[in-house]
């Protein structure tokens, strides 16, 4: 809900971004979710990486679904057009966004539900697309927004606040989309904000569809002990498989990496996405490693964080189609329109 | 006039085939070549949901007087299909002919005595002519036509430059099929008394017209809107249209020099997806529709109703075929009117168009566009099958090159000066519509989409008083509708009459004819075909002036007379159902007699 | 009766909190409490969609008469929400009373004269009570109880006992509570001349009622009628449909030795999966059901129009709520009438029940399988949330311990032998209903289910003729259907009156009201309470027998009044509709005033 | 389509198998597909493994959504209930099916767009709940019955008939399905006939969703050359990760073969599975394995086919439900109603 008016107070000596703006020039309106929710960890954030990459807001799109999760594009950058669609509708409504607007960063916000339930279909083509955008899931494991049921995330073994545990596979979003063919997939923790921030600025300056799963603990439907969503489930089993650096095309790569250790990713506008590896023999560039990176830690039950896979040659839907590079909606009429000789000419074979 | 002038240039030419053998371009060639004889044409396919080896057929219409509805009879059937030869050779009208391939004994038990059979051992001469094996099977096909231009004294030289014109490409394949070609129409006039009492005679009918589909009209009416998004997910009877944007896309918008597309087609993962790629484009400013059937228009429910509540322009294209659920999807019907006036859940009704023919389907794309635009709603263009899908000969296309599409009320940065605040839906005009903003242009223009309960200003509001006042002024944009869809085409009979007729969409043919033969009768009939949805003044004022008013229409449950009788007050009981629903093309008698029965039921009564 | 008199019994009380503070349960002892004191007693809540942290109101009506719907007035405001304050001031009907938490100063700038407002410092009283600070703040929630006990003299024995009743698992939050609430009571009693002349009094007006809320009603009913698979995809305000079913099952449904379940419910992925396992399991035999509410039933309109013309049974619960699209999930309206009548693509209709309170939700929730079973079709079972998730006084549920599920024309193996031949959509009856097989009985029953075109055999057809018969055997069906559903409720008038009421659902409550007023004034009506779509001769009766009909209904488009439209001749002029469609439940007033406008109108006219 | 009435020669000396049926009785209606098309090779392996399983018609259910492929169910065990639901929805409809009738056998037909695009959510959860039937996606890249379109499971590079090539990434629904928690995942080829029919009979023993990818051939919108899903690319590419062999409880396991390069999973009611591995470290029981494997093949530009993942010990719906063991559509109704003294007890607590 947007109704509360929130009070921005201009402190003296707060840092402006290379637009002159205030960070707080990146905030939305006052959230209404429960004190706690992981969701706004996340918001906050994005508010950070939003400001850090002096995006100027009128050039964001922020989408979503329905749920809690999806109620996060009201709660930054309020300078920005905002579609809450319906339910697991999400990644329809940016495709067809940005098919009109390729110039706009969509960002994306999801739930376990709106995306691995109602919306698995549209998660998976949004990928198989590679659609130009960052797309968030804020997975909690549970539907929190009617009252905390299962989510398809849920883990065998996590056990619902009333007590029954879930006996069913969960849908991993980071296993599946690489192996739908992700270009670029991560998974962070709404706790750890540095990573967090890192990874979204990588999405968005990555050319193509950026997925991030991050674990978001719903504190009031299952942030309980038994639950592999919770704060402190999340702290212990979390190990981070890459630490990633975010590092745009202005500045120098500094810091200094032991070979084997790293890998530098450089994206088609210069800049870089710097990977620390824990594991030298996991390549994130490769699927075939990511998958069994991913699911040997699974078995383990580890929850390895970071950018896990990465491909930022495969073409995004604009490249495939091959699409004016102005965006469709700035096209004048007459640009459009064959006129009325073309048509007379065309008539000819209709005879 | 005579019995036999009376069958030159009125009949119907109905060929039997099996699907997937390419009989469809030797069918083509006999409907273009009568065309440009200069005689009003229409052909139709019954085809099967198969790809190959299951029974289609091709029925052509030839009518001097430019009746272009289905005639409902047969006067030379082509039967190549042994499967269904039975079943054809019942379909042919008495002192009609039936030509078959006599290479093989037709069934022995089959006999007609009111109908003349004509063997031409088709197979045969294909077999002593050809070597190739493949040749032999295709060229059967051909060699129909041979025979059937020398029965129909259809003529040989335009036969000859069709041919030439279609394989253009390779004029090789030209001589091989003229050889076909003349295999059938030498046995025919060897063996028969050529040209038939039912034949072709060149005439000048089709002056400023064009042979055209519905579906290909609608994608190069959408092409000439300015559309720049397509989204859909393939289904019959729409794909057509699709493939028709593209193609004429592929003509038009690519860029000269860097051959950079001025468009973008995204073929959907279903429906739900491709209608919400139809709101996000349109959501940025940039024209956007998807074609679909039935099924697809069921599927995307939930977004139309979002669309109607946040006030999002944008096209649906609904190909009607036989409902309900999967139905005769190669049938045609008119059956989703009622599910497309009030999709979705809550309190919804959106505007439809109906064009009749495919010159009214290209030119009512672009107003389709235009409407959604200026009522920020969803717009539905109802065409079908029977429009879409067969070849129909229309009046050419034109374009105004004044023309310049209504984008509605829409604001930029400089409008966005002029004002202390933007808010998006307050009603500031009277009219209902409020003012949008597009993304990517002015933070001072950023608003939040949303299905949830909103105020005036566009903020979220569970408030009574707040959420009521927004759906009261959806009612005056409804109203504002009403003036903006195309009015209804009323034609009056030459005496006075207190007999109505409304019809609309591809019942239309089948009402022009069946007035005539009303009148012929001593019936006078006024008609009204309506053109869009909600209803203007005219329709009241036409329903008001009529004892009886006949609505005539391919569904079975009468859906636009429902419309009548919602939208309207003090008619309801003056309304008599037509209705066709078999899945075939409404035919003239079943309206005249329709409208006779009642009539003579009323004298009963 | 005295001024005084007047107010006993006979008033609202209304708390307003912030949601997720365990209000709920305080709210819930004083509604108990006063049902018990023999008081009939109605509780609203007006919750938001949220789940922690915004305004939350819950409405409690008192009224000697019976009469239970919303008032549409406060007597008593109890304004524990400091975010909502003014506005609930505002609220207080003249000559009322509010409480408030005195520990802080409330604004000074909002005042009224023409109430009594009443300070107690409930925080303050718990914060030097109790010790515990989460104590501190929960109790506060239940001093308010005692507070209000004292003021509206509500017995605190009973209080008492409900606490026990509530802590039975843990007693020792009992006396916590008890001292809560006696903070709140003695400083009433205290500081004001306690009770209020605006108080209650015991009574025996509950004598063989219950409270109980819609959706628990639906749950319970569908495991008394047998249904084994309950799927679903959780949304508001449907979601504690299948809480209840599962609950009841839990408590019914497990074997006593093995603790094996008796039923099976799916969490569907979304309601489209929902409606498909619905259609499954009823295929095979067993009975299912999926409650939801308006955008599950516009995501289930493919399937629903494959289940009619397939003519699968399936059972479709909406717990209406506001629309159009995400609307207002927690509030309440009756807008998707129209949609489930005709729901899905092609020529389609649909059974529709519709219980006005939770007696009838459950009475009708058994009646909903019998239905689809027998005619093997889609029935629509339309509750909304007022009905579903308000906590309603009516007559004890009742059960006949003869009764037997009416499965409809099923055929097993012993019938297969007595036949020639098993089809699956040959009329035998004459009432348009088939015989079905199971699958896993036997080959001889084999069939194909399709929802392409198919003939009286179930065959695969893309005939005319076939294709026809099918669609307008289900015509005969639906005639059928007519008398199978529940009749309307009829109630007369004393006097003779050419006035009619036509409701349905939760807009019962009112209009009852409403005629006594209406009666009071002068102006006799008739009342029909519509139980069933489609329409028996009762309706059509009804509406010839009055000059104007007033349709009273929660949406803006009078939806049921466009389906009194639709389905009767000569009658549509006469309909008048009575709409109110803002998110809170309809009142009397809204009834009383529309009605007398009219008259007046009418006179002036 | 079904109206033609198929012959049924009833040669002499035919095999009968244990119920005393013949081949032709496991057989259906007349094909209508294309000449050649790789559906009906498939339609000829049910017919075999069924009747060699001996599975009485009455016990089984077909069912399907809406493609060529769709039509399949027609045309085998006539004796058998059909059910052609809508596009994309076949899982669901078995779910309730099995629901309410768990001693069904379910075999689900549908097609790669079937269930890769509009049906990919059901897909999906149909996998989750380890739903007991065979699943059969008989997969040739495009939609054979609108005429040709890619499907998503198009690869890369694959060119349709025109001559465009594909550049989304294909979704692979042996690896995505794996990656989602798939108990039972299959590769063939509507050309292996032995292969087919072997998996065929042990996915319709395994007790969980058996998920058969089989790639089919459409040969006439997607066989010609360029294209990767023609007969000719697949039998070039094709490899067999396993060979499978079903062994009812019955008869003995009597072919020796080397430790190590074999698995021999044993099913709860008795039978085994017996895995001839072609490659030694690969291990069809592992999820990190087995993606591994399918991954790096696939880099390869190889189709790894035969049993490629099992895990025979993940519950399936109605052990997870705990539902009763007697089909739920066999309870009287006096074994499911409580009665009228029951619900005026209940009613005590609601005054
Ligand atoms: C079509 C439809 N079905 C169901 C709902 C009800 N609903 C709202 S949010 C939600 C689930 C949200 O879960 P998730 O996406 O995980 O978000 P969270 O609240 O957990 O952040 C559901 C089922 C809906 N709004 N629309
Ligand atoms: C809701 C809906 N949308 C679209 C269609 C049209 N349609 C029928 S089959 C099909 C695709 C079939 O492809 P696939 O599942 O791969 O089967 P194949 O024909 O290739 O065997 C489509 C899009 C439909 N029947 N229903
Ligand atoms: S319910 Fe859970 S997900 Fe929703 S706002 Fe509260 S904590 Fe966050
Ligand atoms: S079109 Fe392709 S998939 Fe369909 S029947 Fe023919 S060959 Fe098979
Ligand atoms: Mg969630
Ligand atoms: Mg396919």
């Amino acid at each position: 809900m947007t109704y509360i008016a929130k009070p921005k107070i201009n402190l003296p000596g707060q840092k402006r971004n290379a637009l002159g703006l205030l960070q707080r020039d990146y905030e939305g309106s006052l959230s209404t979710l429960c004190a706690g929710c992981g969701h706004d960890s996340i918001t906050a954030a994005l508010v950070q990486a939003l400001w850090e990459l002096a995006i100027a807001p009128e050039k964001l799109v922020k989408l979503s679904g329905i749920g809690c999760s999806s109620k996060t594009p009201a709660y930054f950058v309020s300078g920005a057009h905002g579609f809450n669609s319906v339910h697991g509708r999400m990644p329809s409504v940016a495709t067809g966004a940005h098919a009109g607007n390729r110039d706009l960063i969509c960002i994306g916000v999801s739930g376990d539900g709106d995306s691995l339930s109602i919306g698995f279909g549209q998660f998976g083509h949004a990928i198989r697309r590679n659609l130009n955008m960052l797309y968030l899931i804020e997975n909690n494991g549970v539907y929190g927004l009617t009252k905390g049921q299962f989510s398809a995330s849920a883990d065998p073994g996590s056990t619902a606040r009333k007590g029954a545990a879930n006996q069913m596979q969960s849908i991993n979003p980071v296993a599946t989309a690489i192996a739908m063919g992700a270009s670029f997939v991560g998974r962070s923790f709404s706790g750890d904000r540095d990573q967090l921030v890192a990874l979204i600025k990588a999405g968005i300056a990555h050319p193509g569809c950026a997925l991030l799963d991050v674990i978001s603990p719903c504190v009031t439907f299952n942030d309980h002990v038994g639950s592999t969503k919770s704060y402190a489930y999340t702290r212990e089993h979390k190990h981070e498989a890459t630490a990633t650096d975010y590092v745009p095309l202005a500045s120098e790569i500094t810091t200094q990496y032991a070979a084997g250790e790293v890998v530098s990713v450089q994206l088609h506008d210069g800049s870089h996405i710097v990977l620390k590896k824990a594991d030298a023999d996991f390549d994130p560039t490769k699927r075939s490693s990511a998958l069994r990176y991913i699911e040997k830690h699974r078995d383990r039950g580890e929850i390895p964080t970071g950018l896990l896979f990465i491909d930022e040659h495969w073409p995004e839907m604009h490249a495939i189609a091959g699409t004016a590079k102005r965006p469709l909606k700035e096209f004048a009429f007459e640009e459009l329109n064959p006129g009325r000789e073309a048509l007379e000419r065309l008539q000819r074979s209709m005879r | 006039m005579s019995a036999t002038q009376s069958r030159v240039n009125d009949f119907v030419l109905k060929i039997a085939t099996v699907n997937g053998t390419g009989s469809a371009s030797a069918n083509g060639m006999l409907m273009k070549a009568l065309f440009r004889m200069g005689i009003p044409v229409a052909g139709k396919n019954m085809f099967p949901s198969n790809i190959q080896g299951l029974p289609t057929w091709y029925e052509i219409r030839a009518n001097r007087d430019g009746y272009m509805s289905r005639a409902g009879r047969v006067d030379i059937m082509v039967a190549m299909n042994a499967q269904t030869y039975k079943k054809d050779l019942a379909e042919v009208s008495p002192g009609g002919f039936l030509v078959y391939d006599s290479t093989w004994p037709r069934e022995r038990d089959l006999k007609r005595d009111d109908i003349t059979v004509l063997g031409v051992p088709l197979s045969k001469l294909c077999n002593e002519h050809f070597s190739v094996a493949r040749l032999r099977i295709l060229m059967k096909n051909v060699a129909y036509v041979g025979a059937v231009a020398a029965l129909l004294d259809i003529d040989l030289d335009i036969v000859r430059t069709l041919l030439e014109e279609s394989f253009a490409a390779k004029p090789k394949l030209v001589e091989g099929n003229l050889q076909a070609i003349m295999l059938g129409y030498d046995y025919a006039r060897e063996n028969f008394t050529c040209p038939l009492p039912v034949r072709a005679e060149a005439m000048n009918g089709n002056a400023g017209q064009i042979l055209i589909d519905g579906n290909a009209a609608i994608g190069l009416g959408c092409v000439y809107a300015g559309a720049t998004v397509g989204a859909w997910y393939p289904i019959t009877p729409s794909t057509s249209v699709m493939d028709a944007f593209t193609h004429y896309c592929e003509v038009f918008r690519h860029d000269p020099e860097t051959g950079e597309k001025r468009y973008c087609i995204v073929q959907a993962e279903d429906e739900l997806a491709a209608a919400g790629i139809v709101l996000g484009a349109n959501w940025v400013g940039a024209r956007a529709f998807t074609p679909t059937s039935g099924p697809g228009i069921s599927l995307m429910s939930e977004f139309i109703g979002f669309a109607y509540y946040a006030e999002i322009p944008s096209v649906f294209v609904d190909i009607q075929r036989v409902g309900p659920s999967t139905g005769m999807p190669t049938r045609t019907q008119q059956c989703d009117v009622m599910l497309c006036a009030y999709a979705s859940h809550g309190d919804t009704r959106h505007p439809m168009l109906f064009p009749a023919n495919p010159a009214e389907c290209f030119d009512l794309s672009v107003k389709a566009f235009d409407l959604a635009e200026r009522l920020q709603t969803p717009v539905f263009l109802l065409s079908d099958l029977d429009i879409g899908m067969n070849d129909w000969r229309v009046p050419e296309l034109s374009w105004d090159n004044s023309y310049r599409p209504d984008r509605g009320k829409v604001l930029g940065p400089a409008d966005l000066d002029k004002m202390e605040k933007f808010v998006r839906y307050t009603d500031t005009d009277g009219d209902g519509i409020t003012y949008r903003t597009l993304p990517g242009e002015d933070p001072r223009g950023a608003y939040f989409v949303r299905g949830s309960g909103h105020n005036s200003k566009g903020v979220y509001t569970e408030d009574a008083v707040e959420y009521q006042e927004v759906m009261e002024r959806l009612l005056v944009k409804w109203d504002t509708a009403k003036k903006l869809v195309p009015p209804a085409v009323i034609s009056r009979a030459k005496k006075p009459t207190r007999l109505g007729i409304v019809a609309y969409g591809s019942s239309d043919g089948a009402v022009v004819e069946a007035r005539d033969k009303l009148m012929a009768q001593g019936i006078p009939t006024n008609y009204l075909r309506l053109r869009g949805f909600p209803f203007g003044a005219e329709v009241l004022d036409f329903l008001h002036q009529h004892d009886t008013v006949f609505v005539v229409e391919q569904n079975r449950d009468g859906q636009m007379k429902s419309l009548l009788k919602l939208e309207t007050n003090n008619v309801a009981d003056k309304l008599v159902s037509i209705l066709h629903f078999n899945g075939l093309p409404i035919p003239a008698a079943c309206v005249v007699d329709g409208i006779s029965q009642h009539l003579a039921s009323e004298v009963a009564a």
